[in-house]
């Protein structure tokens, strides 16, 4: 099978935050989501464990496969933000087949 | 009664939990299993508020019931702020957050004073469930306003809409309702449920909520003398404002109570994830640690005993 | 009758959940509670069938009904396909694969219905639920053969294996063999849960329900008019056909009213796990959203209400 | 009393559950819900054994069983540690590992074999359920010792401490102190949960348990005939120790079977955990192969039967 | 340590079609496999939160490491229905230790 | 925005031995971790899928972005117990923005 390169786009965000994130992966056209529950995890502000109760802390991870147009404007749009927001925003390069769909 | 407390198994549960988090035991709740709890008794209460209300009618205690709790939730967060800022030395955003959280309230507190009072022969009003959730939402618009110095959002209609269909206030209102049509009667088939197993899972919730709790304490990084002191000393200002204001508007000496009860707990579930939507620049270190680590331990613990003592004595 | 229906709890948190759904309210039942209490509701059913069974012994009622059950789950695909593949414009493997729903049954619509009728004093027979686990699954061979134009797959016997291995079947076939072994004297001590909580943990689970289908409604991308007039067709027909049967076959009223339901109801749980497995190529989009979106929610507001007036009537 | 066993429900949930997973159904209880089930059943049986004690007081038996169990706990894994490594073939730090599940013990099988013993008339005593937690842990130290020819490890401590604030420890001794301080009156509001739910609650769980055995037995590798053996002769051996010491130490019929089916119980829960992180080296497919595959189900379908006929016959 | 260099492969499908995909996973040899949860998503065909009730709209992703020869194989062997069963597939280099297991 | 390369840890481990992987994690100051759960998995000791009830078979991935000398210096520090633990390891390049936290 044929395959091309696209962009596989990770951003692991405050679960609360997750519909603003979409709306501008919406805005520049990303065809496609998919969203991890992230269980627990540890950084600079400490450890924390996932709990449904308060929700409050719930992390997920936005899993995205994008051209890398799409993968470049989605960085700029969300920029302004990555600070406040404490999102880790990671980038890599995946081979899909039917590469047209992204 | 502060031994009455201290022997309630609805208490004791929740102690239990703390200390298991406090030695760092692995005992956990499946998070499935707590949120299903937290439906369950909000269901519960909203249906047996409801059924209440059947039965009284629409009195003129309700409505000024219904009304002080909604000033309430607006005004408290402006004292809180104003701690905030100059004894907390909060950031005005990270302030405003707070103080949204103090203006709006517990529900898990709530149940746990209303089955305590009840305990004790003095049970509240059924329309406290109706003030209970009016009260959840204004303080959010209240905090928003003093963090963003009066100047309106472009996504406040979002919030707004996050705040009236929010779980909890579609949960518990819509039950309320529920219970107002199906009636004493039309309850008689599901009581046994909504009743029977009330205070059971009150005490298996609690233990979650006494981990939980301890566990924030612990991990948390953010929390200071004077935030810790602030976390113990709005509920102390609220819950003694609660009362008074119950009191004065003719509530009996149980819905002062809990009305009291009311101001002086502090939101965890349904402010954090507004605040989290609306302020993302405000450190949700802060506010979870103060209102779920400090303040919620501190109410059940103690401000329950403390505020209905004090209905108690001026009512 | 109806208002008798649109007072009872079971309904009204049914309508809230579709009302929560409607207002996009983040209310949500934790999916592993909602399991469990699907497989707590099952089990119940399933225990309570055999025990009645027990008591009254294999009578030539049961036998008839039985086979009915499996006339209508094999036979009502073929009316459904001609519909869906003349009137719906649907290709022949998206009407089989619909077609398979419409034959085999909802559990919840039954339950409910069960419920719904007993309040009434209209108790189905217990060998009702042996007719309801026998209904699941021959419609899903019907719907693969009309889809395949009668050519027999590499992957069947996967599909009989998932067909009679299936998770509501066992459950259900199993509960109602426990009872039939325990008989009522060896359900004693084990009858307050599956009794007492049946109706509250029916009323959390239908406010699920009630979210699921109408987020399905909302989310759809693949309704049309055509399709969704199918969608309160066919319950309609097939409804009026499952009474007519069953009243035919001499089940007193209660049964036949349950057994045109079950007809009337479309399964939304074992057979769209079949076809995603069996005709990958058939669109779910399709067939969830008409079993679970529309037929469901239509079956249980006006469907069970209208069925046990029709067995009333020719009864 | 076969014939008991073999009707009762909860037994024949279990069997339901084996038998969905040898024709490989896709029934699943929900793991958050079954986790859910045990927290329930261990705050339950440990809340009622602190009721009884606080009444009973503390006596002399009591404290010549839970002497007896902590020796058992300490000593069994011997006994079996030369028997996995000569018959057996294990390496030192499989059959270690081995060793220290069946010194430890298996909550839902005690929880099962009370219920059955009550049924025929026959109560354990309360402080049973401290015997219970008294015996989950010494096993560990003693397995780890053996695994590592009695060299010590840097890791020790944070064994200790997993071992002591081990969840079902916590929730076990907690629950009991509870039911101590709330004694009968206090347990009263909360009773109905606790008491009216048990037996329907223990259905579902052993449901989930017959599923999650069966499983393990099929997808495990890691099973032999030697190793099969020695999973039923363990049992047979321990359980008829702990009657004869139970007996020996003057517990009455009921507690002395009870002590026999701790000791031929294996830990599936609390041991593999701590096995995985203390003796990593050791393949965890052995030892929950063995404990959970064979010796659970052997247990609960034979075992509880024959130590407590043994107990009737030496007591 | 040394490392080698293998393909992740990462295959977003419906849950009921997860035990297919596996057969063609053993076919070709694949030593081992991981599945992980999808909450929620969108695309094309709109929006799906996961919902364990009725569980037609579960989808799960199938993680493998293989070699670059069975990572090929595996693709050809599912080509025939990427579009059918609506399967998004994904390859990318990692590094492995110990890469001769795979 | 600009980017740098980082690299992308991923540890599939059995979930008790995480505490002990973390302690690695922080010895050799890797600046934060994620959890992610698995649902099932299988390989060259057979098939499991997760429960919650025993957990002693419940797997998690730890995801840690981190520099290449630390990522380095993680698999040196964890590289005796990679067979005895039956760890999976695999590294892979990531593009992050703000590169200075890892
Ligand atoms: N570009 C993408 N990136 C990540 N996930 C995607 C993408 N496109 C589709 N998906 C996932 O695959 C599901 C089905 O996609 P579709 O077939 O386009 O409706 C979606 O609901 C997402 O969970
Ligand atoms: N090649 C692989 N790709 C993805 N996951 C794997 C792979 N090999 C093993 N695993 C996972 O690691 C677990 C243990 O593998 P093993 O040690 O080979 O039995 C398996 O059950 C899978 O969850
Ligand atoms: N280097 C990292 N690798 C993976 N996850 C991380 C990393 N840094 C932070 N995280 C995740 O992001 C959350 C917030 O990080 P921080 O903002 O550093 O406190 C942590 O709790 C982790 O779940
Ligand atoms: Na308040
Ligand atoms: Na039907
Ligand atoms: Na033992």
């Amino acid at each position: 099978m044929e395959t091309v390169t696209r962009k596989r786009i990770e951003i692991l965000v405050d679960t609360p935050l997750v519909p603003r994130l979409l709306k501008h992966a919406r805005d520049v056209d990303i065809s496609g989501w998919s969203l991890i529950h992230i269980d627990a995890g540890g950084g600079r502000d400490g450890e924390w464990q996932h709990d449904d109760v308060t929700g409050a802390a719930a992390k997920t991870i936005i899993l995205m496969i994008a051209s890398k147009e799409k993968a470049d404007a989605l960085t700029e749009s969300i920029a302004p933000f990555l600070d406040s927001f404490r999102l880790l925003l990671t980038i890599s390069d995946v081979q899909v087949v039917r590469g047209e769909r992204f | 009664m502060i031994v009455d407390t201290l022997t309630s198994p609805i208490i004791l549960f929740f102690v239990l939990g703390i200390f298991a988090a406090l030695i760092r035991s692995d005992l956990a709740i499946p998070e499935a299993f707590a949120k299903a709890m937290s439906i369950y008794l909000m269901a519960a209460i909203g249906i047996k508020g409801g059924i209440e209300v059947a039965e009284s009618g629409f009195t003129a205690e309700l409505a000024a019931a219904a009304l002080a709790g909604l000033l309430l939730s607006f005004t408290l967060p402006l004292l809180a702020f104003g701690l905030l800022t100059r004894f907390g030395k909060l950031s005005r955003v990270d302030a405003g957050a707070v103080a949204a959280h103090y203006g709006s309230v517990s529900v898990v507190t709530f149940v746990t004073a209303k089955e305590m009072l009840t305990g004790q022969g003095l049970s509240p009003a059924g329309y406290m469930v109706a003030v209970l959730a009016i009260m959840e939402t204004p303080a959010i618009i209240t905090g928003l306003w003093l963090a963003r110095k009066g100047q309106p959002s472009s996504e406040n209609g979002g919030i707004l809409h996050e705040v009236f269909a929010n779980a909890s206030v579609v949960l518990l209102v819509g039950a309320f309702v529920i219970g107002m049509i199906a009636g004493k009667d039309g309850f008689e088939p599901v009581k046994p449920l909504f009743d029977t197993g009330f205070r059971g899972v009150l005490c298996l919730f609690l233990l979650d909520m006494g981990l939980i709790a301890a566990r924030r304490l612990i991990q948390s990084k953010k929390l200071n003398a004077r935030l810790i002191s602030l976390a113990i000393l709005l509920p102390l200002i609220n819950g003694t404002i609660g009362v008074m204001v119950g009191t004065f508007v003719g509530m009996d000496i149980a819905s002062a109570a809990a009305l009291g009860i009311l101001a002086a707990s502090a939101s965890y579930i349904a402010v954090p994830a507004a605040m989290r939507m609306a302020l993302p620049e405000a450190d949700p270190g802060i506010y979870l640690s103060m209102s779920l680590g400090i303040t919620f331990p501190f109410n059940i613990i103690i401000g329950i005993t403390l505020f209905s003592q004090l209905a108690n004595l001026v009512g």
